[in-house]
């Protein structure tokens, strides 16, 4: 594909943005149809911390995230196109088609797994970061979290011991304020904040605005090099907002569960917009930038559509495989 | 015995309509889990509850399934009964500690002092990509465990009566329904309506061979005996209902009735409530068995994810019926004629995801 | 029994905290025979927490605890002749012969169990407080546990859940710095103070020296009382000592897993010494008083375990009641 | 095959021993777990190991069971291999979630891509008091669950064997040690002794019955056939070792072979392997049983703590070789006339308290 790809850091911000947008957008859009038979749960609103986050991270680093992990996995570097495979339940599918949009993997980037059980893969990374430990690499382990997770038990046993033993780990939480429907007051006592929480744990941690792509890739940017520099773990929040569903392609404001003007202010600052905005006076941007980027992307998606669907189904006669390696 | 009103609900409704009697028959049970006020209402189960009774009553949680567990047991020590509900079992291994040392326990390690009425709602998922973490069952080690009650509705009417005997009982129970069965219609006797947990069901009284089903199974027995009867073959089809404790008159009086056992299982093949039944039949009923008992289950892995790969995963009518005709060497096959439409949805009610 | 149970409360705290020890030391003395057959986790050393509590606590509170419950169990009131048969294992035990040391439980009296999972009765507190707020009752419930239970995700969960609904929940932590053998660095970073990552968890918290029985009593009853007026739930951290093993009668610093300078000044910081010397100018206190005192516990602890001897066992025949309800 | 040397050593020093080998082979190896360290060395068998690999590799942990498994999870999938310990399987009901969820479906549900290398050793708990919470052994739920391994060695020799092949394993397995196989000697080899997971070990040839056993219940089978063979009865014993995936082909030899089947289990009965095996034998070999299969496992209750109601508790020698005894329909008792000295102990070298 003809693809441009800009050099300057925040250009390809912006560009990368656009493109989980826009995948997310398509998946939306595609859903409805019944072909992709498995829930999934749209990053839309939420796509700058992925991306700061992924653009932050070298490839050799590691990843573990949750069960809305599609933006983690493209921000990454996971193939678009087994993403697609996957979510259509295809053989060429990032995990076979064993896990669906869930169950993401991508091993050449470092994308070492995502889970459907809250918090399940909190230890995981923090494994993974022991692992990184005893044979003496140099890879950080980012684990992706929601609000949400950091109710779970296993949330605080993981921070702590990563603590306790000092492990490359950074956990990323995408704080949007809610768990499927539920809103942070019946989950968590008013006014606390989880990045203090953390810090009294003995990690180092903060709390940034997570719409702000370019903020969101300086601040993890710093982390990921005290940590690899044999820093403490680090826990970063990120307040950021869902556009759509919980689970599913829709919105579903209508439902009246947030609160109008809530909706309203975080579309506002739509992290896509906010992110032109900032750029919008650099030399190499301009309307016609974005007008080509988004033809490309979108010639990519399609691309990923018909490959995903025209690719083959696993064969019955393999359902019984992988139990045992 | 007075006529009671009843009333054509589904199973989803039927849940409803005994958590409302309960609320209103012991003022001080309360009904919690993730999502039990929100605009979905877990499947519609508790669509009014918080309303009705209020946030002290019904109110959701944080996601904290071991807390939210062992906080149930508090409570009821306290003399305050719950219905706790996980939209997926699959969320509940996290508990397992506070289920398993905790509240099966309490009881007799405390030389029965205090009992822990608690009841415990698992929903099972299957199907539409449900995949390998939302769509286990683990009755079977459920079953396994002394203190533990274990209920499994198949229909709307046991569904309520089931659940308010589960509600009052001053035992844990568990009560697991089927994703797929929340539709399923039947009629429901109004207000304090109890079926009696430790009852199986007769289903059908056929003489040929005796089929133990449980959870989405029996409507799947149903249907295969159904097939059955055209070929001439009398199914004598249990609903267990309950799996823990088992009713083992019923099913003695099946395998004896017939002296060909056909164990489903909605689970796992090793270790299952299937092997339970078939030891027991041949521990207890070997001179009465005719024929090598069979089982029936899920494939001993987990369920994958894709379109392409759940399809003749579970037992269905079809594979049932094959199984039967292979116990009695009857020539039919009807597995390569399935039930029409999708196989990974209940019906077309089922919009998905979850 | 002629017994002269002293009227002035800091007196009261004095010989509760006797009676305690002595019956610790009591069944440390007669364990090696073998006739207890069951784990003993003894809190000589540590009774100052308990003594302290059940002093602050009404009658119809509720507590539970842990592993180590004796002297909780005694300090809320519980009967000594049933502690006793429940260690020999017989049916006049507490429950009845069924749970041993670790199981404790006496109802008359508001103590609604020990058990022996690390951490799993921390959501029971939690639950039970639930119930009081409920069915509306008065009673604060006090939830026992040590410094290795916090490691336990179940207790964050605990804790955050009870911010969330303000329950009438007090957590009293004994801080013995030890798991097992295992010291606090290993377990928990450098430096960390417990009550203060549960004071971000968004209770009140505080730390106190736990081997001062009356400064535990004074906090707890501010505590209590604040609770019990609807204020948020508490955690109390006291820092103390165990000077026992972990399990069984014997002490074992020849093991050396505790430095020999830690363990001698926490001796000499011994609570029963130091409530002593509290009390020493006491116009209904002298040396008298503790001679008195002491031989009327003696002759108390003597029956409670020719009780405990004499009394039957269960009957085989019972053993497999009490399943269910 | 090379003769390799050997030397008497007790079971625990043969964990030991497993571990101080998989610990050379391979550099990256951890072992990790509440007390690894301590002065007590978890019963022994880590004793030295802490010094002579360092704390990076030999570590004691928080008191956080799930997170533990879970971590134990991802250090595999970074290719460092781990052995995890936990003094009383009682604990790792705690980790249900990560073992479930996350262990042992992680190669499957991500298409074969990684696969999770861990063991996990769990030590069951019986007798002196140990009661409801410190003496449980749910091998039954783990050979329920597919992608899982599940290992319950009887002696020394296949200690070492099953752990070192549990170790260089690629899938998660269950390392299930009883306690009071502790001090149990046996010669041991030296060096690289592997014992192949999932082929069971036939302990004796007889022809009257097959009696298949596990953990410590294999020792009380041996002395069973000792009390039989003096009334002429000659036992055919299996020791399953493995538990999952079970060395089919053993015991259907075995049960061909004798028309008789006394399944054996140190855990609950309902839903068993005890089950599962008198299930497979009624499905599979329903027409060389000679007489109805039998069971004999823990009653289907929590084990209590006192003295006075844990006699009798567990399977025994006696009462195994009372219901062979019972199948062949001989009027031998032995009940009556059981083993000398305290029956909550394994032997006199046992004192308490875990
Ligand atoms: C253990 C467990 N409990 C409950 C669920 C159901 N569930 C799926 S996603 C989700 C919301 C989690 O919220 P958060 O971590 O904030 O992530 P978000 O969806 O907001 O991105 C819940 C409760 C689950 N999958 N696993
Ligand atoms: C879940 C669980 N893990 C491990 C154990 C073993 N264990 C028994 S007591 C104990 C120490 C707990 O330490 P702490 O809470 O500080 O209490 P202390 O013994 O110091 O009073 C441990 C680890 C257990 N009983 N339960
Ligand atoms: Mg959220
Ligand atoms: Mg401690």
């Amino acid at each position: 594909m003809n693809t441009s790809l800009p050099n300057d850091p925040s250009l390809r911000l912006v560009r990368d943005l656009l493109r989980v947008r826009m995948v997310e957008e398509a998946i939306a859009r595609e859903y409805p149809k019944g072909e992709m038979r498995c829930p999934v749960h749209l990053s839309v609103g939420q796509e700058a911390v992925a991306v700061g986050t992924g653009a932050a991270l070298e490839r050799s680093d590691l990843a573990v995230s949750t069960h809305r992990a599609h933006a983690h996995y493209l921000a990454k570097g996971g193939n678009l196109k087994r993403l697609l495979a996957e979510l259509f339940g295809k053989e060429a599918g990032c995990a076979r088609g064993r896990g669906g949009s869930m169950h993401l993997i991508d091993l050449d980037v470092g994308f070492e797994g995502s889970t459907a059980i809250v918090g399940s893969t909190l230890p995981v990374g923090v494994g993974l970061a022991l692992g990184s430990k005893v044979r003496g690499d140099s890879a950080v382990t980012c684990v992706f979290l929601g609000d949400g997770a950091a109710e779970e038990g296993v949330f605080y046993e993981s921070a702590n011991f990563a603590a306790v033993r000092k492990l490359p780990v950074l956990f990323v939480c995408e704080n949007n304020s809610y768990s499927v429907y539920s809103p942070l007051g019946v989950r968590q006592p008013p006014g606390r904040r989880l990045y203090e929480v953390v810090r009294s744990i003995g990690l180092t941690s903060a709390l940034h605005d997570g719409n702000d792509v370019f903020a969101v890739a300086a601040t993890v940017k710093t982390a990921v090099a005290g940590i690899r520099h044999g820093g403490p773990p680090v826990f970063l929040e990120f307040s950021t907002y869902r556009h759509l569903e919980h689970c599913g392609p829709f919105a579903d404001d209508t439902l009246g569960y947030r609160p109008e003007p809530d909706v309203a202010a975080w579309k506002a600052r739509d992290p896509i917009i906010q992110a032109q905005d900032k750029v919008r006076d650099h030399p190499e941007f301009s309307d016609e930038t974005i007008g080509r980027w988004r033809s490309e992307i979108a010639a990519e998606i399609d691309e990923a559509f018909a490959f995903a669907r025209a690719t083959p189904w696993p064969e019955q006669s393999t359902r019984a495989e992988y139990v045992y390696a | 015995m007075l006529e009671k009103s009843s009333v054509q609900m589904k199973f989803g409704e039927a849940v409803r309509d005994g958590l409302d009697v309960a609320l209103q028959l012991d003022p001080h049970l309360i009904c919690y889990g993730l999502g039990i006020d929100d605009p979905k209402r877990i499947f519609g189960t508790t669509a009014g509850l918080a309303e009705k009774y209020g946030n002290d009553r019904v109110f959701d949680v944080p996601t904290s399934e071991a807390a939210m567990t062992g906080i149930a047991v508090g409570a009821a020590l306290r003399g305050v009964r719950s219905v706790t509900v996980h939209q997926r079992l699959d969320f509940f291994f996290l508990a397992m500690d506070q289920l398993i040392n905790n509240a099966a326990k309490w009881h007799f390690m405390f030389g029965g002092q205090r009992s822990v009425p608690i009841v415990i709602r698992l929903i099972l998922g299957r199907g539409w990509g449900q995949g390998p973490t939302h769509s286990q069952s683990v009755h079977s080690w459920f079953a396994h465990i002394p203190g533990l009650k274990v209920v499994m509705p198949t229909n709307a009417a046991d569904a309520k009566g089931l659940l308010l005997s589960a509600i009052f009982d001053p035992n844990p129970v568990l009560f697991l329904e089927h994703r797929w069965l929340h539709e399923a219609v039947s009629n429901v006797p109004s207000g304090d309506h109890r079926v009696p947990i430790g009852r199986a069901r007769v289903v059908s009284e056929g003489g040929d061979v005796t089929i133990v089903a449980m959870s989405f199974l029996v409507p799947e027995a149903i249907r295969a005996s159904a097939l059955l009867a055209r070929h001439g073959v009398a199914c004598h089809i249990i609903d267990l209902r309950t799996i823990r404790p088992l009713d083992w008159d019923t099913v003695s009086a099946g395998i004896v009735k017939t002296g060909r056992l056909l164990a489903l299982d909605s689970g796992l093949p090793i270790c299952s409530v299937a092997s339970e039944i078939v030891a027991f039949a041949s521990e207890r009923h070997f001179h009465s068995l005719r024929a090598a008992p069979r089982r029936l289950t899920m494939p001993d892995h987990p369920e994958p994810t894709s379109f392409a790969l759940t399809r003749n995963l579970h037992p269905s009518a079809e594979s049932i019926a094959d199984t039967v005709c292979e116990m009695l060497d009857l020539p039919h096959r009807f597995a390569a004629d399935p039930k029409a439409g999708p196989h990974d949805v209940p019906g077309p009610w089922f919009k998905g995801p979850f």
